[in-house]
């Protein structure tokens, strides 16, 4: 076994220690785990994002991908497996789609009241919807707006993000690009797996 | 207005009737202007929002011949339309119709948002979802070792345990009342009857007083016990007492009537 | 990508698709899988048992092990590795009361006698109290008493001092500060104890 503190020569890929270094140590994280957060573990010569980027491509194709999560790296299992897998694993209900389309009203107008959503939706807002999402660790209040009655203003969490994949919230497609595209436009979500 | 599709499209109905039957379906006016919209199957950029109005105003008068009891936010949006409709048909140029133009590019405007952000939930719930799609490792690894080798200890926490300790053990033992060492009136009889007969002469009370007294408490207690006994003595005639200023000291030599009882012996004491 | 329903021939390694399949969920899981468990997600005549030995040797050295546990199969993080990534967490502990009353009665009135000891906390002294405290490496003994049974004196040690961050045993409050008159200061008596 190569020595993992021997520095890698520039352009080199990193030596195999260090890639099971850092592979162990995003598998143990409970969260994703951050270049910075594995820089401080691997040798001070080492490269964390040509580590990374290694071991991701060394996951390439199997049934569990090293993916980019807000600003951190974590593994998950590989989409295409999602059917089968949801024979074996425990899934919750999916959102409903009042549910997804105030999800989707928030992230795009974060900081935003429930007056506003509702203006937006041209709806009243049942407190269920809000609920749903608060439950689900989606939304959390960001403060109060200084309007009379000073409502709540709402917007997304981190978890929002790791729960769809996202890097930041700028990688939410444009909303002129979603006019544009015309292939999703049926805005039904998928049917609900069976339950298991 | 054939093709409209149903919002849930499930099932094939007549798509006017279900319209027409459907309208709690749908989230409020705006979900059925952005239907009907949608029914135009044309860019929501160049809508016509005349036609829209007019499919508008013709469902909901279909339904209110059905049910009368519409709810409020339909027929509101209704009657905003039919000023609306009123504006749009005027000829160009008229204010009027300038005004209509920019309420219709509004409206047109509200359409296009709410069906970005429909299309944006439609993006998003295509998306692999954490928990439904994709996993995270099922089984959690603790690393984080809890070593409770050390003892918490402080000089505080040993200062109460100490003064619990001592208060309890003090509380426990019972009260036993202190044996004080005086010079009673009886040791006093005891010993002026002893002494006092070998006198020749007046002598100082004080010399009666035994050798071994500590503390200037334990002196004066044994002063007054000896006068105490040198009156009792002395009202018997056994001695006789003197003093010859206030404050001065006390004398005492034999007397000439001994009393019968004096001295008392040390068990035979009538009182005891 | 080969269909993961087609049969494996016999003696072949398993496909590739099965072994993805597996490793996604054993790697999602909840709970170590058993081959009867993988038996029922992978096609009828895949074997399971191959495909785990296949997958465990595609991990082999890597900084995540496939092991078997208790009848199933989960991936931990390598052994050598897992000891580099353990966080130690000091959590220090009081000790009991009775041991703390008596150290620090032997801190007041060292050296001091098991018999003194119990006269002055007015109860019996068990073994195991000074048991803790000589484990501690809070007291050792300090000789014998010349009196009848010769008791062994107690007294404390320098880790006494370093653990309760004293220079020397004069630091400690003098006694006759803290005890003015120990007894008479609490007037009621202890509660009776209930007849047994």
């Amino acid at each position: 076994m190569p020595d993992p503190s021997s520095p890698d020569s520039p352009g080199e890929p990193p030596a195999e220690a260090l890639l099971r270094l850092a592979e162990a140590m995003v598998f143990a994280a409970p969260a994703p785990v951050t270049p910075r957060q594995l820089t401080q573990l691997l040798p001070e010569t080492a490269d964390a994002d040509a580590v990374l980027a290694a071991l991701r491509a060394r996951y390439e194709g199997r049934g569990v991908a090293l993916v980019e999560i807000a600003g951190g790296w974590q593994f998950r299992t590989a989409p295409d497996l999602a059917a089968r897998l949801r024979r074996v694993v425990q899934v919750p209900r999916r959102l409903p789609r009042v549910a997804m389309e105030t999800l989707a009203i928030i992230a795009y107008h974060q900081p935003v009241t429930r007056p506003e959503i509702e203006e937006l939706r041209g709806a009243a807002l049942g407190q269920g919807t809000l609920d749903q999402l608060l439950e689900a660790g989606l939304v959390a209040p960001r403060g109060r707006k200084e309007t009379p009655g000073r409502p709540t203003l709402w917007g997304t969490t981190p978890a929002f993000l790791s729960q769809f994949a996202l890097q930041q919230l700028r990688d939410l497609p444009r909303r002129e690009d979603l006019l544009v595209d015309p292939a999703p436009l049926d805005p039904t979500p998928p049917p609900e797996p069976p339950p298991a | 207005m054939s093709d409209l599709p149903p919002p849930q499209g499930e099932r094939p109905v007549a798509p006017e009737d279900a319209l027409l039957l459907r309208l709690d379906g749908f989230e409020g006016p705006l979900d059925l202007l952005l239907e009907l919209a949608r029914g135009q199957k044309l860019d929501l950029a160049r809508i016509s929002i005349l036609a829209l109005v007019e499919q508008y105003l013709a469902v909901i008068e279909g339904a209110r011949k059905i049910r009368l009891e519409l709810a409020a936010d339909w027929l509101v949006m209704a009657a905003w339309l039919t000023w609306l409709k009123s504006r749009l048909l005027l000829p160009k140029g008229a204010e009027a119709a300038e005004e209509g133009e920019a309420a219709a590019e509004i409206l047109a405007e509200r359409l296009r948002t709410l069906q970005a952000m429909r299309l944006a939930a439609a993006w998003l719930a295509a998306r692999p979802q954490l928990g439904h799609d994709v996993f995270t490792r099922g089984q959690e690894e603790d690393l984080v070792e809890t070593d409770r080798s050390r003892l918490l200890l402080d000089v505080p926490g040993l200062i109460r345990a100490y003064l619990a300790a001592m208060r309890r053990a003090g509380a426990r033992r019972q009260y036993r009342p202190a044996v004080l060492s005086v010079w009673t009136v009886k040791d006093a009889l005891s010993r002026l009857a002893l002494l006092v007969g070998n006198l020749p002469d007046w002598a100082s009370l004080e010399q009666f007083l035994p050798d071994s007294l500590g503390t200037p408490l334990q002196h004066r207690a044994a002063l007054s016990s000896t006068l105490l006994a040198g009156l009792e003595m002395a009202r018997g005639g056994a001695i006789r007492l003197r003093q010859d200023a206030e404050f001065g000291p006390i004398l005492v030599r034999r007397g000439t009537n001994p009393s019968p009882e004096s001295p008392p012996s040390e068990e035979g004491s009538p009182h005891a």
